[in-house]
């Protein structure tokens, strides 16, 4: 892990509230896999954010964030201008293992912010010759983004709540229309989706990436557990996850 | 320029270290940097069992600073003994164990076990996140000296006791710690807070109150410790929202021998590190020739020649 | 949407004011907006005869507050009422004073001489700035109910006792002060706290401590009021570090019935105008059709039914 | 007084840690003397800074500020660009009374930050055909502004304590070889140099601007008091002042 001061190369509106932002620096070298998560710091903020990495080229040293406005903190990071820089802690957590997935295909379910990770995880998946469907789920039309990117890798089926784009429902309401030939589904998203979505899916292995309020954000405070099912009987976010096995953690 | 400092127990090549709760038992740090270049670790809470912890959400954010409900989780004082001092020992530099407890018994019992194992106990009684977790002996004079009289006796090692600043008089906390045979003092834990969100409508951490810590509460420390210096003659251990070498030497000049850096430990890992490296410069700008000199230099009757303590 | 909150002696068309000390008598923020916007204003300090307060420097900057040791300066009660109240009252809002004092005796003079020409008194037992200023009846609950039995019983006015959170046990100071005859309460004064400049060595503040106020102290404010809330019956007035509309609310969340502002005044002197603007849209945004619907909403016994208090 | 976002027009390094800056707005309108300050209000810092005001065009709506860092607030001003905007509270207080002076000739005495005020002072006491002579006190050479500003004004005495330029020594060292033809003194400067110059020049009219930590700047928070010789026993620095008669104000 490393903390850096990354350089902002693009910086823009992807959908409602919705802001894209590449950076480029040394640390992404160190990202291992898709679903790992950056902390960034913002003037004025005493705790840093936690944004998962949604892209990242290992050869040009770019990684791409997305991130919706959900308060002050990510309001402020808005205002950061193209070749600012940025102070970012990271990468941390284990991403998403696409390396050990060698299926035919894999079904990808995402929700609103949570469909960022799932993107790489898709190209990840997609290089390594996994056919990739994707189901992203969006409040409304205006908060859907990476649409085209997602279509390029495989089938997607979009959902709406307010049914302004797609099917009308949550992501568990496209599930049925979905071909079964998948062995392993990888979601991201609020905590109730993650739920519905892992009793929707009980007999498939699925990798489930969590959200919760961090301190340090690399494994020393004890903020961020989850309770486990294993004998130790928690697990901390930001470092044995933000990714988990379907069915390792209590999804309360 | 000499950063050392001895104390009961710690001969400290230099006065930083980081504080109990935020840096768990150095694995996480020891990649950022060579853990041997701090003063001292002051460990995790240690209790009997391990404990869970509070609910989830533990943290929320505050101007300057921020609550945190962990909820003394920890793997409990055997498996710290045999789990994680041993990484820690490797280091060579002194490790001071956190002990917690919820009755006399818990803190009597953890302290004998941990105690052949360190080179000082912090004598937490200050924990204002756990029900059962000592902050009642943190409150009352009576309770603080039982339980820190009960602790010298069993610990191989010098106690220094964690005050919390949740009372209306410090000093006499700090003087009853004293009296009950305590080698030095650690101050101050955190300040019991509470943030809302309106939109839930419900305390952000689940525990409902959270300790404050951070920069925001600096002042509050700098006060009591200002203010205990006056009345013991053991040594204090300062802490509260430090973030640079100027930070520190505000808390040296109000009387803390050492210090430790908790919370900041989350906005830069580094910063343990960093601040060692710019003591000496920080030293100097202010016309200081060593650590010792600047102990208790803001005390009006220590102006001209600074008491070294101890 | 309706703003109103009706307690004891004050009508008050918004629940916003500023707090003592921080708005003088209203006449420097009369050139920035017509007084006539504010929901009530909570006058300097009175005290017996005319005080000239501390050495300087009175104030320091902290990380997201500051402190201040003002020591009381004020006319005296006297000049007050002749020549600061006629201004205020031109205005048509609720006024009242904020009356402090060395000894029992003085606070009853004051608060005897003031109460006919105010709509209520806050009893200042919690001024930390001053050697003789009452804080000792702000820390030990039987001189504060005292104080305030005598106070209440000479008053024309309702009496909102102001409580200082340099306490271990915020609820008994509470509850002496209920018992006492208090109206209502005013929560919180500052912090004692204290900045040390390393260049002189000295604390900055001449006083040597001073008063933490500012977005800093919220988070203890907001503690402090939510744990009062559930044990007393009387209403809240909330203050510490409020900067906006959303802080209000969280203000009325905990329990406070009104609030007052203080330190904001100073970054931006058309604060406490620009929030009562705010106010309806924040309301409006978190699901709330009045400020009396807000007030103890996050207490978990009234989420459903929240009590309008009083 | 007026509160206002005012555009930063120019800003760059005069002096050694001395900056000179030129901002824009409506509240240059309502200065009324030179010698009042603006209280600035910095991102991340509680407290506004007390700022005198060193020249302004009331015409142009343009004011300059000349500024020493001093600690974090001042650094951190440092960073401000062109074309930002600074939130400036003000004019505050009452400055030099130059309409009310009607002498042939009157002595500017400035030391190190207490120079910039007496700029606009002595333009003004020029353009109303009061002739100026100044002295004006720096650590260094280095330290040194404004010099050929004021040398278009009138006679300039320039000391330095360590004699890198102009006289050695302080301010007072140059009051022997200035003639003694004028009425009346004005100052500005550290508190020892006013008292020096307060005792050294007994039997004139003086008016001394005074500085000390603030808290509201506009007189409601007694943060800035000082003694003072009338019944009242004090008198506010940021409204009554920051300009005193000499003898009015008690300088301990
Ligand atoms: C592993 C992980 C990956 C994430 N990836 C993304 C992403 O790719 N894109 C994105 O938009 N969001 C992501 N989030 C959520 C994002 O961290 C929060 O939306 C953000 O921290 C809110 O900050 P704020 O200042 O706007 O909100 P505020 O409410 O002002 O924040 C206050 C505090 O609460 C914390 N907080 C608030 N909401 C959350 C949350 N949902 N999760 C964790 N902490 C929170 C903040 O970090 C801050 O400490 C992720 C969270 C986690 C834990
Ligand atoms: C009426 C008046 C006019 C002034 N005019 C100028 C000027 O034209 N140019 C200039 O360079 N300086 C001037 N000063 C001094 C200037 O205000 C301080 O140097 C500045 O506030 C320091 O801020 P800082 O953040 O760099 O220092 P810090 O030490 O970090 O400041 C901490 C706090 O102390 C206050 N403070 C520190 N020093 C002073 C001081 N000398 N006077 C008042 N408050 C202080 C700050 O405002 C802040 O609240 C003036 C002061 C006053 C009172
Ligand atoms: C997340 C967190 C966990 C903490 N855990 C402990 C603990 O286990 N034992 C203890 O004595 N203090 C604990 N503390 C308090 C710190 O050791 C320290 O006293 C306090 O945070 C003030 O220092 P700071 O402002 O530098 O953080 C904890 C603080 C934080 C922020
Ligand atoms: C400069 C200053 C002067 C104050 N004077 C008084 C006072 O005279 N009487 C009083 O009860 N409180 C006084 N206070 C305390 C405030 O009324 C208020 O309780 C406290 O500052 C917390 O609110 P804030 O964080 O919004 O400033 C003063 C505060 C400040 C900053
Ligand atoms: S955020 Fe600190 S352990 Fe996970
Ligand atoms: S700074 Fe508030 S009265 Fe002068």
């Amino acid at each position: 892990m490393k903390n850096e001061r990354m350089t902002i190369l693009r910086h823009e509106k992807v959908a409602r509230e919705t802001h894209l932002l590449v950076l480029e620096g040394n640390l992404v070298q160190d990202i291992a896999d898709p679903g790992q998560f950056v902390h960034v710091k913002i003037d004025g903020f005493y705790l840093r954010r936690p944004i998962s990495i949604a892209d990242y080229d290992s050869e040009n040293q770019t990684m791409t964030l997305i991130y919706k406005v959900m308060g002050d903190g990510t309001k402020a990071l808005t205002r950061f201008q193209i070749g600012e820089s940025l102070d970012v802690l990271g990468p941390g957590g284990q991403g998403f293992p696409t390396s050990q997935i060698h299926d035919n295909h894999a079904l990808i379910i995402g929700g609103g912010i949570g469909v960022p990770p799932l993107y790489s995880t898709a190209k990840r998946l997609k290089e390594s010759g996994v056919a990739v469907t994707s189901i992203l789920g969006f409040r409304s039309r205006e908060d859907a983004f990476l649409l085209d990117e997602f279509r390029a890798l495989g089938e997607v089926h979009v959902t709406t709540e307010d049914g302004s784009l797609g099917r009308s429902g949550r992501v568990t309401d496209a599930l049925p229309h979905v071909k079964e030939n998948y062995q392993h589904y990888l979601s991201c998203g609020p905590t109730v989706m993650l739920r519905a979505v892992a009793d929707h899916i009980p007999d498939k292995e699925g990798y489930l990436s969590m959200e919760e309020r961090m301190g340090c954000g690399i494994g020393a405070c004890f903020a961020c557990v989850i309770e486990s099912h294993d004998e130790k009987g928690y697990k901390r976010i930001c470092c044995d996850g933000p990714v988990f096995k379907a069915g390792e953690v209590v999804l309360s | 320029m000499n950063l050392s400092v001895n104390l009961p127990g710690l001969n400290l090549k230099n006065p930083v270290m980081p504080a109990s709760g935020c840096f768990a038992f150095g694995k996480e740090f020891a990649q950022f940097y060579d853990l041997s270049t701090l003063g001292a670790v002051i460990m995790k809470a240690a209790t009997k069992e391990r404990r869970f912890g509070n609910g989830t959400p533990r943290v929320a954010e505050t101007a300057s600073g921020m609550l945190n409900a962990i909820g003394l989780q920890n793997p409990g004082v055997e498996s710290i003994i045999s789990d994680e001092i041993p990484f820690l020992k490797n280091h060579h530099l002194p490790i001071i164990a956190n002990v917690a407890g919820s009755t006399v018994e818990e803190y009597v019992e953890v302290a004998e076990k941990i105690s052949p194992h360190v080179n000082a106990i912090e004598l937490n009684i200050s924990c204002p996140n756990v029900k059962e977790g000592g902050v009642q002996f943190g409150t009352d004079p009576s309770l603080a000296k039982e339980v820190t009289r009960h602790v010298v006796q069993v610990s191989d090692v010098p106690v220094y006791v964690k005050l919390s600043p949740n009372v209306t008089d410090i000093v006499e906390m700090a003087l009853a710690a004293e009296d009950a045979g305590a080698s030095g003092l650690s101050m101050i834990n955190t300040l019991t807070g509470m943030r809302i969100d309106p939109k839930t409508r419900k305390p952000v951490i689940a525990n409902g109150t959270g300790g404050l810590s951070g920069a925001a509460i600096k002042p509050i420390s700098i006060r009591m410790i200002h203010q205990v210096y006056q009345a013991v003659t053991i040594p204090i251990i300062g802490m509260g929202g430090i973030e640079s070498a100027e930070d520190v030497l505000e808390y040296l000049l109000a009387g803390a021998s050492a210090v430790a850096i908790g919370s900041a430990n989350f906005k830069n890992p580094f910063i343990c590190k960093e601040i060692i490296e710019e003591m000496p410069n920080a030293l100097a700008r202010y016309g200081f020739s060593s650590i010792k000199q600047a102990i208790g230099g803001a005390h009006d009757e220590k102006v001209e020649t600074p008491v070294l303590r101890p």
